[in-house]
């Protein structure tokens, strides 16, 4: 088992028609037991990546580079080889909870689902494992456990998303925006679960836009603009003594430090840099 | 259970006004409009040769039309409520027999072409919905569209064409042996299977492409654990609201095919009886339907709470 | 059209196909009343005759034009269909817009009779009210007409509801906009392509209800020729000239199918 | 227009909404609140206390249960209607999701066409663009993203038409409803700069509505909060 979970190395991701690239040649290595956050504003590709890892990009999107997971490069495989992966050995968690649950099951049993067929437990077995799993995260199983996922509010969902990720025997575990649209309080606590998986032994792979994720998360850090990586190294060198301008600015950006915009010659000199994939278009596309 | 009350509510609501409508309009538009009843009737009687001025007055007289309309329709209201129905002005027979002899064979028909219809749609429907987008779900779609656009009757009498002159298996008409019910209930069946199968197929497409149907993949469930688990319950919601409300729409085709086949159905009966101008029977008739309708339509809604826990609960966060 | 560009390449050519079968319907039907014989001139003589040059299409049990009789009854049905489509789309855009915007009690009771309307089944609204009063082309229209509006009327309440709970449109009132102005600029642009698409379905959907009554013998009064009496008159003959009962009946499917070919894809390239 | 001391006052607001059960929940009451030109209020609170509600109140979209609304001195609830109307475009809105606050079927020029041509009863072209031109460089946007729809601009220029359609009206309040909450930081540090700017320059009253109690500390003079 190498220390090395996931390597990547010019990983990058164009538009299959009129080959855009939407993603430069990007390379970051993941350690096992060690949370990574991408970061990066709407538009730079980073959720393209997170779809690339797991093997689930669009159709008209196609990926060159290498992606080696514990070993074998996952870009060649096919379609069935790279779903035997999928809960069993990673899991990507989406960013719309409530969407991502099935309407008319309830919730409990979508968690005890993954234990009965993926860590053969028997039924009855499963449905008390999956009550702990979702006491564990502060619900009551018994109560919110047997309702439908309309009837939660969307942080309860995401608790449910989350049990079923520690439900999974899966080891990596990318978590796509994982508080997007939640109320300053959910965050932190949205955060906390997070890191609860990570003590649980999974390897995480963060993909967001806020900073206070990544440094509360800890471990490594790779900010993103454009399609390629401007930065990246352990979260309190990069957070607290930023190299790149790019970086800088965003830090600067965050209203707890003052919410100074990142002055306009910074991003100009950036987009020339990189003028095939200008963060024009993409902004609007995405 | 405050939302199925407030359901039963609704479509009782709903049964009521239907029947106040039917027999006050069958009522209203027969006695407001040309032709004097009582003379009608004599001639549907004893024929045009027979009938003259005194045979007509005891009509009238015997069947009370010379009483004021007002009166004439409070008291079939009166009796409609406590199911006296009255009888037929021509037959004499009660009405309320009458109905209940034809709704059997309506009843029979129906039931055959709603079997008929699943036997065709749901296998079609699922293949098309499992291979969407190949030639064959685009064939099926044009064929199903072509079914849809050929009217009942179009369908009945190509099948007579088909199977009761050229190969001489099936009778024409009448209601005799079960044989001859093949022939209406397939036509009904295959007006209704065109339809239903494309929604079958939509339904399946829409719930595969769901992200809850991808993410169930992404647990490492096997596809057909998928399937059944998650596809089948979530795909058959928008399947059978649709087919309840065929059913409600089969009996518009009920009456043009019996009709055509002369099956004795409840539609081959109001529309002989609006023929004959027999009120009575008339109204019996519509109101039966009437109420059919909305039985047919209120047991569709119940069915949707129970298969769907969203609709279930009025609270719900949409 | 605008419109042309939403539909996907493979069903463009199913669109197209559609439209050039109703524009030569209708054009058949416009024309075809000229040029032929009056369709009611019963020659007894000449009764089952086999196409020829007087009898285009041959003659019927009674002797009449065939071709005739098809080309009129097709202008009839169409016109008939047009004026229910036309009713209905008026009756149910009107209360549907009104219902939709103001919302509270008249909401409450427009939606109480379009329930009603809806609990109804179509046909035997038509044949109570066609029937009683003794087919007839007002009736016939009057009939489909009620049944019809209630589609109209929910599909334009839905809209309205969901634009009027739009950002924009509050922006609008902001702006000081008159309700007028954001009924017209953004409620209308939203209701005409679906109203369009629903109405091109429910032509279909009326031709074959008016050629059922017809069928029923409920139609338009005879000897007015129209499809659906035509196959009821000549199902007798089935057995020596079925050709006599396949023509309409070929007529009519065509006509709606070809509604079908055109509506369909349209509902399709909306809904995305 | 005459500058009133405070182009808003409102005093011991309250309002509670019934639930479909029935229920009545109390949202906020005896809730009072001035605005000075110029000046940015912070409103603070968990999503669903009722943010959006009092900002309806004050823009006289909705009626409080009780309390009265001033708009620069006259009072609006009740028989005020008719200097509601008048007074009506100086008090403006700009909203959370950036996409549905213009109507996607036209571009944004169509847009703040309609607005001006509504507002000024102008209708020659040239005067209408000059005051177009104007408003869209007030918020540093180039005239070429004038002929796109709604749906090919990026949330963070959307908004800033949103700004400039609202400077069009020269506004003396404006409510801000969690105006960044769905943009990423760079562009929400933009535009709240720009609002701040816009706000002195044209001496604009601001209610600023955020779940974010760091943003509005940066944004804003004082900073009243809904906790339930």
């Amino acid at each position: 088992m190498n220390e090395i979970l996931l390597n990547i190395n010019n990983l990058s991701i164009s538009s299959m028609p009129e080959h855009k690239t939407l993603v430069g040649s990007v390379s970051f290595s993941v350690r096992r037991g060690e949370p990574f956050t991408l970061i990066g504003e709407t538009g730079c590709g980073k959720t393209l990546i997170a779809q690339a890892l797991t093997g689930v990009l669009a159709k008209d999107l196609s990926a060159t580079g290498s992606i080696e997971f514990d070993g074998p490069n996952l870009v060649g495989l096919s379609g069935k080889e790279r779903r035997k992966l999928w809960g069993r050995r990673m899991f990507l968690l989406p960013q719309e909870p409530r969407l991502a649950l099935n309407p008319t099951m309830r919730v409990i049993k979508q968690v005890s689902e993954v234990l009965r067929y993926l860590r053969g437990q028997q039924p009855k077995n499963a449905l008390k494992n999956a009550g702990t799993l979702i006491s564990d995260l502060g619900m009551s199983s018994s109560r919110d456990g047997r309702h439908y996922p309309f009837r939660l509010s969307g942080g309860m969902n995401q608790r449910i998303l989350l049990a079923i990720a520690l439900a999974t025997p899966a080891e990596f575990i990318v978590a796509d925006e994982p508080t997007k649209g939640l109320d300053a309080d959910l965050r932190d606590s949205a955060v906390r679960l997070l890191q609860n998986l990570v003590e649980q032994g999974k390897t995480l792979l963060c993909i967001t836009h806020d900073l206070a994720v990544a440094r509360d998360l800890g471990g490594n850090i790779a900010v993103m603009y454009g399609g390629y990586i401007v930065e990246s190294g352990p979260a309190e060198k990069v957070l607290d003594s930023p190299v790149h301008p790019y970086t800088q600015g965003l830090i600067k950006a965050s209203p707890e430090n003052g919410m100074e915009p990142i002055p306009e010659h910074v991003l100009s000199s950036m987009k020339t840099a990189w003028n095939s994939s200008g963060s024009r278009q993409m902004e609007a596309c995405l | 259970m405050g939302e199925i009350a407030r359901i039963l509510r609704t479509h009782l609501f709903h049964g009521v006004a239907v029947g106040l409508v039917v027999a006050s309009l069958s009522f209203v538009v027969v006695n407001l409009t040309r032709g004097d009843t009582a003379l009608e009737i004599a001639i549907a009687r004893h024929g045009t040769a027979l009938t003259n001025e005194a045979l007509v007055e005891q009509i009238r007289i015997e069947e009370k039309l010379d009483q004021s309309l007002w009166i004439q329709y409070t008291r079939w209201i009166g009796h409609a409520f406590t199911f006296d129905l009255g009888r037929s002005l021509v037959s004499k027979e009660k009405v309320a027999d009458l109905l209940w002899y034809h709704f059997r064979h309506t009843l029979v028909l129906s039931v055959a072409a709603m079997l008929i219809s699943l036997v065709i749609a749901l296998p079609w429907g699922i293949f098309c919905g499992i291979f969407p987008g190949g030639s064959f779900d685009n064939i099926s779609g044009l064929v199903s569209s072509a079914l849809v656009a050929v009217p009942h009757f179009v369908t009945g009498i190509l099948l007579i064409l088909a199977l009761s002159i050229k190969l001489q298996w099936l009778p024409v008409a009448g209601f005799f042996t079960s044989r001859h019910l093949i022939l209406p209930a397939a036509t009904l069946g295959i007006g209704l299977a065109a339809f239903s199968s494309r929604v079958v197929a939509t339904a399946i497409v829409d719930v595969r492409g769901a992200l809850f149907y991808q993410f169930a993949r992404m647990k490492g469930l096997a596809e057909a654990r998928v399937l059944l688990g998650h596809g089948i319950k979530n795909a058959s919601i928008p399947v059978i609201t649709f087919i309840g409300l065929q059913t409600a729409h089969l009996l518009d085709g009920v009456v043009v095919v019996e009709t055509l086949f002369a099956w004795p159905g409840i539609g081959k009966l109001i529309l002989d009886s609006i023929l004959a101008r027999d009120i009575p029977v008339v109204q019996g008739a519509g109101l039966l339907i009437g109420l059919m309708y909305v039985a047919v339509n209120a047991s569709v809604d119940l069915i949707c709470i129970v298969l769907d826990p969203c609709r279930r609960d009025p609270e719900a966060i949409r | 059209m605008k419109v042309m560009a939403y539909i996907p390449e493979s069903s463009r050519l199913q669109v197209a196909t559609g439209a050039f079968i109703l524009l030569s319907v209708a054009l058949l039907s416009m024309i075809g009343p000229h040029l032929t014989p009056d369709p009611s001139t019963q020659n007894l003589s000449s009764v089952f005759a086999d196409p020829s040059s007087e009898y285009l299409l041959g003659s019927d049990h009674l002797g009449r034009s065939v071709a005739a009789r098809l080309v009129r009854g097709g202008a009839n049905s169409l016109f008939n269909t047009l004026l229910c489509v036309i009713g209905s789309v008026l009756i149910g855009v009107f209360l549907g817009l009104f219902s939709g915007w103001y919302g509270g009690f008249i909401d409450a009771t427009i939606m109480r009779l379009v329930d009603i309307t809806m609990s109804f089944p179509g046909i035997l609204l038509a044949l109570l009210i066609a029937g009683l009063i003794g087919g007839g082309q007002i009736a016939v229209v009057g009939a489909l007409t009620i049944t019809g509006w209630p589609d109209y009327c929910r599909i334009t309440r839905a809209i309205t509801q969901n634009v009027k709970s739009r950002p924009y449109v509050e922006a609008g009132v902001l702006a000081g906009f008159s309700g007028r102005f954001i009924l017209r600029k953004y409620i209308f642009i939203e209701i005409l392509p679906q109203i369009a698409v629903l109405a091109t379905l429910g032509f279909g959907r009326t031709i074959l209800n008016i050629s059922s009554l017809g069928f029923l013998g409920i139609g338009l009064a005879p000897p007015e020729p129209e499809w659906g009496a035509m196959i009821a008159e000549s199902l007798p003959y089935l057995r020596q000239s079925p050709y006599l009962v396949l023509a309409p009946a070929a007529a009519v499917s065509i006509t709606v199918f070809s509604f079908l070919l055109v509506g369909q894809p349209l509902a399709r390239a909306l809904k995305k | 227009m005459n500058s009133y001391k405070y182009c808003i006052q409102a005093e011991n607001l309250s309002k509670s909404f019934c639930r479909k059960g029935g229920k009545k929940r109390g949202l906020f009451s005896g809730f009072s609140i001035e605005v000075k030109p110029g000046e940015i209020i912070g409103l603070s609170g968990p999503s669903g206390c009722g943010k959006t509600t009092l900002g309806d109140i004050l823009l006289g979209l909705k009626h409080p249960d009780t309390g009265k609304v001033f708009w620069n001195g006259n009072g609006i609830n009740g028989s005020g209607k008719s200097s509601r109307m008048a007074l009506r475009p100086y008090f403006q809105k700009i909203y959370q999701d950036p996409p549905t606050s213009f109507p996607p079927h036209q571009t944004i020029e169509e847009a703040l066409t309609d607005v001006v041509k509504n507002k000024y009863s102008i209708g020659r072209k040239d005067i209408i663009n000059r005051r177009i031109l104007a408003a869209i460089k007030d918020v540093d946007l180039d005239k070429e993203l004038l002929k796109r729809y709604p749906r090919q601009l990026s949330g963070g220029e959307i908004q800033r038409f949103a700004l400039s359609r609202v400077l069009l009206l020269k506004p003396i309040f404006l409510v801000a409803d969690e105006p960044t909450s769905r943009l990423d930081l760079s562009v929400q540090a933009k535009i709240v700069r720009l609002l701040m700017r816009l706000a002195k320059e044209r001496r604009t009253g601001v209610l600023f509505i955020s779940h974010d109690p760091a943003l509005l500390r940066v944004a804003c003079k004082k900073v009243l909060s809904f906790g339930r």
